[in-house]
């Protein structure tokens, strides 16, 4: 198991490098430019000093090992510092993001909270809803239920969020006035009344997000339900005169909530990148906002990083989903 | 009953595209200049009507009072006496001097850098006196530390910020320390702004909120919706939503749109050089191959004439707009009034001239000469109005018999100054193209100047240039002249409108729209004035809380 | 075993139908039988001839859609398993009746250890404790030929190999010390050796535990060594049964008789060409209205298609279900 | 016996070892010896019977014999030609001699392919046939396996276990073999059916003049079907010898053990027989134990088992066996084993009985 | 067991039927599931609605009459009109077209290349680890990104080249098809690296049978599938892809009507004209949701073991 995740880790390093070599060299031919954004009246000399000012007169691969290196000691020591206050950051050029001219490892720590909470408790709520979907549609298959679920999870998966979000916004902020159409980043939870705010004003994006996750999560388990419904153990479980409820949520779930924790683990990366339409909806300034504006603008520093780490978080958490497997099937050694 | 300083409470703005930075300087963009605008102010600014009035100044130099010097090469700045920073130091002349070498250092990239183009020396005379040397007699001096994107930096604060560091300060970038009626409290770029009101504000009473959010992000629909339907917010800025959209949502009832309009105008631009591929490149929109169509005034002038400008208006901006048939559309009192009568569509003069000019309707009713079909490549970039523009006017133009090709080009690379691209508007890879571009400050004549020959993009200038249609009239050029050289007012006034009317009248290119600054503000805001000529939150400090 | 002991199961009429999209299955039809307390009862017939089905029955393990028993007591002790409901069956299952499956590699649940497994149906049935459930499950495992077993109840199942695996499967069915243990092919998936150690291990525990028994299997050579009787299945009914020296010695139907004849035997001499049963099982798709084997029968006759036989006795505790004597070679 | 026969099938120390990968560079850690050194002849015109527990490697040895893998080692005659090393295009033009009949009649069969494109696959990879020709003679193999021609057009899932096998057999036969391997043929089919493939596989031999290598863990049926009988151990062949010859004198404990486990459908038999139950399991071919291979459940286990591997050699004319027991020296010099080295086997017994 | 349940009943039943293609029996099994049978009606009707529609409905949904602009269903324009009068119907055949055209493109292409990568991958040891690793480097590029980067960097290059709307239509399926294949490729490998030690593959290579007719007889038909399962989730989200595209303002330009960019542009208009997002909205998860039921009844019907039943 040790051995096995060490060869893992050994196959994710360079598989990271190789992505943020291709994201860097990608970017590095975009026809956008740090001065694209400038009013018209600025001079070509002044635009160029700009360039310059930006580092970009090195040769790409010059500029691509300094943003490594950058991108995989400083900013992250950056973070750290900020997020424990120890005294540990590391002096020296920080990615700057060539729209706001600020570190882009700021931007993205700032950005963390509201994703977290917003796409987080999508995600998290998706699978609270899903579980038990999954586990009682597999168990009464072909009933009306498992008939209704698997259309309303095909429904959930057919239509795209943002028909979703647009129809919740006009019902629930402009009819109905219940939820506001707007997230405010800057709302801090401190006690019952601004828990119930931010409780208001997470329920849309979260409700949309958790269905769609909700559709797709439930119908994992409900095919991996299936799967084990039909196992010979599942027969022994019963001619042991257990218990209907302790067949199925012992016996069957454990195991059928294998390939599904891997499955969900495999999808964490995408609370940080699938929502971007929806954190645009609900203008909830995440993660994936701060990517597409900074696409619209051409921030390429941003994008590359906000790649990158989308990149180490798709490789980690795909590390992560093997070894759970590895963890929970006793069956898996791996040598 | 008595307003007093953050008596109002809390104000809520809302700018769908966030501010990235608070330092105008490194941004350029209008939505950092607006918000740093309550921070960092100039020594004077344009009021709502156009009209330059002193702001960290008692007076305002003149000719008159001394303050420009008779060989029009130097302007004397004194600032109000007793002016503090946010941080309670004294605001002095160094400061003044120090913005002017902050922005003007050759490393920094500063966006503003223009402002301060042609001065031989910027000097602290005393602690209150600025002097401002020009190399040449400049008739308009107010361009130096004037309007929104001109504002003074505290020295102390950005010391350590010149050059090549500008862009570390993030601190400093992010809260800078101002004379204006706010401070920065938190500043998320991209995302939020949260002010405070300034303790040391010079207006003791003022400003009237204590603090204000700046959120930024969504879209504006969003934006519009949360003024006018849901209540959320209480400003909000450049909403370019359809007109009867805006309609609908201001029927909520919570708030009113504001309009006004200022140099903004949406046209279209005429290639009068050569675009063709076959040419080689280099040459290719150069002047040394003209235009083979559009270099016939007949054509030009069909193609003005075949567009209704009043539908277009409705279509694309409603009581946002105004049909226009001029080149400099504002200040009111330097727009021409001699060119109305494009306003009206006109498709039997269109023909007309098209005939006049040779131009036969073939069989399936595109015009051809000499065996080359009336055809144009109509570019601009990717929005959903221009797109609504391009298609309303290939089809007019197609009445007339010209086949128009559209192609539309993502914003980034068509504002872009890439030399590498083929679809920057600077190249003009097209033979017409719209866009909408306008001028800071009230005075024209550095927007006149650009219609200069001379002036257009070309290789040897890396395709950078301003004359974007490659237009050449001696005349202009000699009556351009004699407009930078006259300092006075009402002369300077005729001379652009002379000038206004030559480039109009040789349909050199066809005005379309008038596009006023629109913005949103909630019925219980009270106190605001829209401003075209200078920032938007000009006048922040006075903004108030209606109490209902 | 005194023949008119009090049967410990007493199965009439057992009728199981399964609904399937293609039609009806008559998978089971009319099968009767009684085991006695202490006797192993050996099934035998052919694969699809419902032996699973039958003991599946009994329990209520078939899953229902699209099982369905249609008609029948099945009578343990003096309840009726048919009637007695799912909460009842739950309470007999495991506790009273043990089953030991055929495959052990899919038996267990790969992902709770051998312990919890065997610890289960104590805690549920005899309402122990963890302790005690532990310790009877070491007692469990040493009974069945485990060694090391304190150690070996931290493992799982895919840490031991097929025979021991089967091992722990019968160690779970015997743990509540059931009145019957119902075994569905428990060696046909082990090799031989493993498979003469595990008839070895049953025969000690039968006599030390002397419970009833019933064993299915597919290989007579398997019954003739411990079973005390034999029932012959075919096509979902019982073809012929009785004590296994009498069966073996006078088959009386010709589906029994030929089989013994078709297997080739080690300890005699080569045959020179094995005697076939030619055509195929037959297809349960309605209940049957004629003899399911006459199809391949070689003493067919026209009464066979037209009428099911019912099973007559043909000696002692011996019967079978044929129109045709093996006695005469003529039809009865 | 006496009259010398024709050679068809040599195999001289064959290996077959499946590599095991692990680490963290994924280097070959291990091997699974499958197979580890097997050497026996096959006359023309007999069966060669394979017995042995699962695992043993007999599927390995007849797919290794026909190069389905490519072998570790080893040499493999067929009628005189080295097959052992010859490459993959090569081997194309020997296949017509060969063929395999498989275990599982439903995974053997492409579900997806007609019986008569089944049939036809190896007339169209090798033969000449114009494409009447060849349903003519697809049609022939249908007759000589006993399928009615009617199911040409029909596919694998609408037949039973045993008229798959018939297709299976049917293919085997399309190009004239003259050697097939025989996958235990009939492990997956009912006992009622296996008999009909067995009869068929016998007329077929008759007819043909085939060489079968028959492979099976079933030793009824081998006693039946095979003339000579060669039991495996672990990826060995430890006892090999003319049919009845094994089965009234085997020579090695396994094939004694092996032999009393077979359950015999006969009450009155099964009452008598004495049972040798071994103990434990088959270890791991990865992991054979030192010494001899079957020394971890041997009855008879001695000292030199777990050291020395024993030599496989002829203990009587035409029977080998790879066993101590059976070494020249114990069994003719008892007393002077003390001066070669061997273990005397009282010592073994005092040792097995401290143990 | 349910291998004797098919046994013919008896030998001597001539069945002379002709050869029947199996797919037959694909269409069979696929009638009895109801869900899939509604999904296929509606995603004919679909396909019927965008590509047969423009010929019963000869509006050119390009045609700007500013009079009957902001129409609701009237006898003249059954969907309304947009803000140029265009008509929406004919907007919407025209769209769906393009949307559905992008949706089967970018599906067969990301198939072809995930069948390809997954048959070399699972059959050809020597590929195998290569190619995996590349697959896992896809799988590992976040790809909303890395489309939206793509879509960014070369539409305006590919639209010179093209045209524009061919440049577009091709860089989008292409981005769309490359993000798009490991999972068909992982499925196919994994597949193939089973299906490679059945015996029947085993006996194609007993007989002689090279590895390409292994691949092409064998191999491939079995992993049919997977792939046609792989096929129709790809055609959903393709089609959804391209709307969220169109969403983030990167998708086709705005006077080249696609469902998604109507949608888009309709999003203003919601309250006012809800029928201008409800019709796009609803087409385009009509069309998902039928292929989707498709997908659920394709894989029942092609499973060997269920059609057996
Ligand atoms: N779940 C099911 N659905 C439909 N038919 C079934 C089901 N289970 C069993 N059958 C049918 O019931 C019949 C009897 O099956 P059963 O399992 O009892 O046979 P068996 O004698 O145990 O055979 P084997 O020796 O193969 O285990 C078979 O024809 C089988 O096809
Ligand atoms: N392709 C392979 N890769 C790795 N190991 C293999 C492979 N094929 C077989 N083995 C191993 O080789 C050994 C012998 O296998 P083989 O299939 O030859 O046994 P067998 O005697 O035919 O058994 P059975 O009776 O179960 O068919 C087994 O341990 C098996 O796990
Ligand atoms: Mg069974
Ligand atoms: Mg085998």
């Amino acid at each position: 198991m040790f051995t096995y995740t060490l060869r893992r880790l050994a196959f994710a390093v360079p598989t990271v490098l190789v992505i943020s070599l291709i994201v860097f060299l990608m970017l590095d031919m975009a026809p956008g430019d740090p001065t694209g954004s400038l009013p018209l009246t600025i001079p070509l000399e002044v635009r160029e000093q700009i360039r310059q000012a930006l580092g970009l007169g090195d040769p790409v691969l010059v500029r691509y090992f300094k943003w490594l290196h950058m991108m995989v000691i400083i900013e992250p020591s950056h973070m750290l510092a900020n997020a424990t206050g120890w005294n540990i950051a590391i002096e020296g050029p920080r990615i700057l993001s060539w729209q706001t001219r600020s570190p882009v490892g700021d931007i993205i720590v700032q950005r963390i909270p509201q994703t977290l909470w917003v796409v987080g408790l999508g995600y998290l709520f998706g699978i609270l809803i899903a579980v038990p979907i999954g586990v009682i549609s597999a168990y009464k298959q072909y009933s009306w239920f498992d008939q209704t679920g698997t259309f309303i999870s095909m429904v959930g998966f057919s239509v795209p969020t943002f028909f979703t979000g647009v129809v919740f916004i006009l019902i629930f902020s402009v009819w109905l006035g219940w939820f506001p159409s707007m997230y405010d980043t800057t709302h801090r939870v401190r006690d019952w009344d601004s828990f119930l705010f931010q409780v208001r004003q997470i329920a849309m994006p979260v409700a949309v997000l958790a269905l769609f996750n909700a559709s797709q999560i439930s119908r994992f388990m409900r095919a991996s339900m299936l799967d084990n419904l039909n196992q010979d153990y599942v027969r022994t479980a019963r001619a042991k005169g257990l218990m209907e409820r302790t067949v199925l949520l012992v016996h069957v779930l454990r195991n059928s909530m294998i390939p599904v924790v891997t499955v969900i683990a495999i999808g964490i990366p995408t609370v940080f990148t699938g929502a971007i339409i929806t954190e645009q909806i609900f203008r909830v300034n995440g993660l994936g906002d701060a990517l597409i504006r900074a696409i619209y603008v051409s921030d390429w520093p941003m994008v590359q990083t906000i790649t990158f780490i989308f990149a180490i978080l798709i490789v980690l958490f795909n590390l992560i989903a093997d070894v759970l497997y590895g963890i929970l099937d006793p069956r898996i050694r791996y040598e | 009953d008595e307003r007093t300083r953050g008596s109002s409470g809390h104000l809520n703005v809302i700018y769908w595209q966030a501010v990235s930075t608070m330092n105008p300087f490194l941004s350029g963009g209008t939505k950092e200049m607006n918000a740093s605008s309550i921070v960092l102010e100039p020594l004077a600014r344009f009021d709502n009507m156009g009209e330059l009035v002193p702001w960290l100044v008692d007076e305002l130099p003149t000719l008159e009072n001394g303050g420009v010097s008779e060989d029009l090469k130097t302007i004397t700045w004194k600032l109000t006496d007793g002016l503090l920073w946010s941080d309670g130091t004294d605001v002095t002349s160094a400061d003044v001097v120090f913005t002017y070498e902050y922005c003007t250092h050759p490393e920094g990239g500063c966006s503003y850098r223009d402002r301060f183009a042609g001065i031989e020396s910027v000097e602290a005379v005393d602690d209150l006196t600025i002097k401002i040397t020009f190399e040449d007699a400049t008739p308009n001096p107010y361009l130096p530390f004037v309007g929104a994107g001109s504002p003074i930096i505290q020295q102390a604060q950005f010391a350590d910020c010149m050059g090549a560091r500008a862009p570390e300060c993030t601190d400093a970038n992010f809260a800078p320390v101002g004379t204006g009626p706010y401070t920065v409290a938190d500043f998320r770029p991209n995302d939020v702004i949260q002010f405070v009101a300034n303790e040391h504000y010079r207006v003791p009473t003022q400003p009237y909120f204590e603090s204000i959010t700046w959120a930024g992000g969504g879209d504006a629909t969003g934006a519009a919706r949360a003024v006018f339907q849901t209540g959320e917010m209480d400003y909000a800025w450049n909403l370019q939503l359809a007109p009867e959209v805006i309609e609908q949502m201001e029927a909520g009832g919570r708030g009113q749109l504001l309009v006004d309009f200022g140099p903004l105008m949406e046209r279209i631009e005429i290639n009068f050089t050569d675009p063709s591929p076959s040419l080689p490149e280099g040459e290719r929109a150069t002047r040394q191959h003209p235009h083979p169509i559009l270099s016939d005034i007949r054509v030009r002038e069909a193609l003005s004439r075949a567009i209704d400008r009043e539908l277009l208006t409705e279509i694309g901006f409603g009581p946002m707009g105004q049909p226009t048939c001029n080149f400099i559309v504002a200040p009111p009192a330097m727009a021409s009034p001699n060119n109305d009568n494009c306003l009206v569509q006109d498709m039997d003069r269109a023909n007309e001239l098209l005939d006049e000019a040779g131009w036969e309707r073939g069989a399936d009713g595109i015009r051809s000469k000499d065996g080359m079909r009336l055809e144009l490549l109509f570019q601009t970039s990717t929005n959903a109005v221009r797109q609504d523009f391009q298609a309303l006017i290939q089809q007019w133009w197609r009445e007339i018999g010209i086949d128009t090709r559209l192609r539309n080009v993502d914003a980034g690379v068509f504002f872009g100054s890439d030399p590498g691209s083929n679809d920057t508007y600077l190249k003009f890879y097209a033979d017409v193209q719209m866009y909408a571009s306008l001028f800071e400050g009230t005075d024209p004549t550095p927007h006149l100047e650009q219609r200069r020959c001379g002036r257009e993009p070309q290789p040897s200038t890396q395709w950078q240039g301003q004359n974007i249609n490659r237009y050449c009239n001696e005349e202009y050029d000699a009556l351009w002249a004699e407009l930078n050289r006259e300092p006075d007012p009402d002369r300077r006034q005729e001379l652009v409108i002379a000038l206004n009317d030559m480039f109009v009248q040789d349909y050199a290119h066809l005005p379309l729209v008038a596009r006023g600054r629109v913005s949103a503000a909630a019925n219980t805001v009270g106190g605001l004035v829209l401003n075209v000529w200078d920032s938007e939150h000009w006048n922040q400090a006075e903004w108030y809380r209606i109490a209902d | 075993m005194p023949d008119g002991a009090l049967p410990v199961l007493d199965v009439r009429n057992l009728k199981t139908v399964f609904r399937t999209r293609a039609g009806e299955i008559h998978a089971v039809n009319s099968v009767s039988f009684q085991l006695r307390p202490g006797e192993l009862l050996g099934v035998v017939g052919e694969s699809g001839s419902g032996k699973s089905v039958t003991m599946m029955s009994l329990i209520g393990l078939l899953p229902s859609p699209p099982a369905e028993v249609r008609d029948g007591n099945v009578m343990l002790g003096d309840k009726d398993l048919l009637k007695i409901g799912e909460d009842g069956l739950r309470a007999i299952r495991g506790r009273d009746v043990g089953f030991v499956f055929q495959d052990p590699m899919t038996s267990l649940n790969p992902v709770f250890t051998v312990g919890f497994q065997i610890m289960e149906p104590l805690r549920r049935h005899m309402g122990m404790d963890k302790a005690r459930a532990r310790k009877r499950a070491v007692e469990l495992l040493e009974l069945v030929g485990i060694p090391d077993a304190e150690r070996r109840l931290k493992d799982f199942p895919h840490q031991f190999s097929g025979g021991m695996r089967q091992r722990v499967m019968i160690a779970i069915a015997l743990a509540c010390d059931p009145k019957v243990l119902i075994a569905d092919e428990p060696t046909t998936a082990l090799d031989v050796t493993i498979q003469a150690q595990i008839i070895e291990l049953v025969k000690g525990l039968r006599e030390k535990l002397g419970m009833a028994i019933i064993w299915i299997t597919h290989d007579l050579g398997v019954i003739a060594g411990i079973a005390d009787r034999v029932m012959v299945m075919y096509g979902g009914q019982v073809a012929e049964h009785g004590p296994v020296r009498e069966v073996f010695a006078n088959p009386a139907h010709p589906y029994t008789r030929a089989l013994l004849k078709t297997v080739p035997k080690l300890r005699e001499p080569r045959a020179d060409k094995l005697r076939v049963i030619e055509g195929q099982p037959p297809m349960l798709g309605a209940h049957p209205t004629a003899c399911p084997f006459r199809a391949r029968c070689e003493h067919a006759f026209e009464r066979c298609a037209r009428e099911n036989p019912p099973r007559r006795e043909i000696g002692a505790g011996h019967d079978v279900a044929c129109w045709w004597d093996h006695r005469t070679g003529e039809p009865v | 016996m006496s009259v010398p026969r024709k050679k068809l099938l040599e195999v001289r120390d064959l290996k077959m070892h499946f590599p095991i990968t692990g680490g963290l560079l994924r280097r070959q850690v291990g091997a699974v010896k499958a197979v580890d050194g097997v050497s026996f002849d096959i006359y023309e015109g007999e069966t060669l019977g394979i017995v042995g527990e699962s695992g043993c490697g007999k599927s390995t040895c007849g797919r290794a014999v026909l190069r389905l893998y490519d072998i570790t080692s080893g040499s493999i005659k067929i009628d005189g030609t080295e097959i052992g090393t010859m490459g993959q295009s090569a081997l194309r033009r020997m296949r017509p001699k060969m063929q395999m009949v498989f275990q599982d009649p439903q995974a053997c069969l492409n579900p997806r392919m007609t019986v008569a494109g089944i049939i036809a696959e190896p007339l169209e990879e090798h033969g000449k046939l114009s494409g009447k020709k060849r349903l003519e003679r697809v049609y022939e193999l249908m007759d000589a396996v006993g399928l009615n021609r009617n199911f040409a057009n029909r596919y694998p899932h609408a037949f039973s276990g045993g008229q798959r096998q018939r297709i299976g057999i049917a293919r085997a036969l399309a190009l004239n073999p003259r050697f097939i391997v025989c996958d235990e043929p009939i492990a997956a089919l009912d006992v009622s059916i296996q008999a009909q493939v067995v009869n068929l596989l016998e007329k077929l031999q008759d007819e043909f003049g085939l060489t079968y290598m028959f492979i099976s863990h079933d030793l009824s049926m081998v006693k039946h079907i095979a003339d000579r009988v060669a039991v495996m151990y672990l990826g060995r062949i430890v006892e090999l010898a003319e049919r009845d010859e094994l089965y009234e004198r085997p020579l090695h404990p396994y094939t004694e053990a092996l032999m009393s486990a077979v359950p015999e459908p006969d009450p009155a038999i099964e009452a008598k027989v004495e049972r040798i139950i071994l103990r434990g399991d088959v270890p791991s071919p990865s992991n054979p134990p030192k010494g001899c291979n079957f020394s971890t459940r041997c009855p008879k286990v001695m000292d030199i088992c777990r050291k020395l591997d024993p030599e496989y050699r002829e203990a009587r004319p035409g029977h080998f066996v790879a066993c101590h027991l059976h070494d020249a020296g114990i069994m003719n010099n008892e007393p002077s084993a003390g001066t070669t080295g061997a273990t005397p086997r009282n010592e073994h017994k005092q040792q097995g009985e401290d143990a | 067991m349910s291998e004797t349940a098919p046994a013919p009943a008896a030998e001597d039943v001539h069945d002379l039927r002709p050869p029947r293609n199996q797919w037959w029996d694909v269409w069979d099994q696929f009638k009895t599931h109801k869900g899939a049978m509604a999904g296929m009606i509606v995603f004919i009707s679909i396909l019927l609605f965008v590509f047969a529609g423009p010929w019963v409905w000869q509006v050119d949904p390009g045609l700007i009459d500013i009079r009957s602009r902001n129409q609701g269903s009237s006898w003249a324009h059954p969907m309304g009109t947009d803000q140029l009068g265009r008509d929406l119907l004919a907007r919407m055949m025209y769209g769906g077209r393009v949307s559905v055209a992008v949706g089967l493109t970018a599906m067969l292409l990301g198939l072809v290349l995930g069948t390809l990568i997954g048959v070399l991958a699972g059959y050809f040891k020597l590929f195998d680890g290569p190619l995996m690793r590349v697959t896992d480097l896809f799988l590992a590029l976040p790809l909303l990104p890395l489309l939206l980067i793509l879509v960014t960097l070369f539409r305006d290059p590919l639209e010179g080249a093209f045209g524009q709307a061919m440049g577009v239509f091709a860089l989008i399926v292409v981005a769309i098809a490359i993000t798009s294949w490991m999972q068909t490729a992982r499925i196919v490998r994994g597949d193939v690296l089973a299906l490679k030690e059945r015996e029947f593959v085993l006996a194609a290579r007993s007989i002689g049978t090279p590895a390409r007719r292994i691949n092409t007889r064998h191999i491939l038909p079995n992993v049919m599938s997977p792939i046609m399962v792989s096929a129709t989730l790809g055609i959903a989200s393709a089609i959804i892809t391209e709307s969220a595209l169109s969403f983030l303002g990167l998708g086709f330009p705005p006077d080249f009507p696609t469902w998604g960019r109507i949608l888009y542009d309709g999003r203003d208009w919601i309250e006012q004209y809800p029928a201008r997002v409800v019709w796009p909205g609803v087409f385009i998860s009509l069309t998902v949701l039928s292929v989707n039921f498709i997908g659920d009844g394709l894989r029942d019907a092609l499973d060997p073991r269920i059609r057996g039943r």
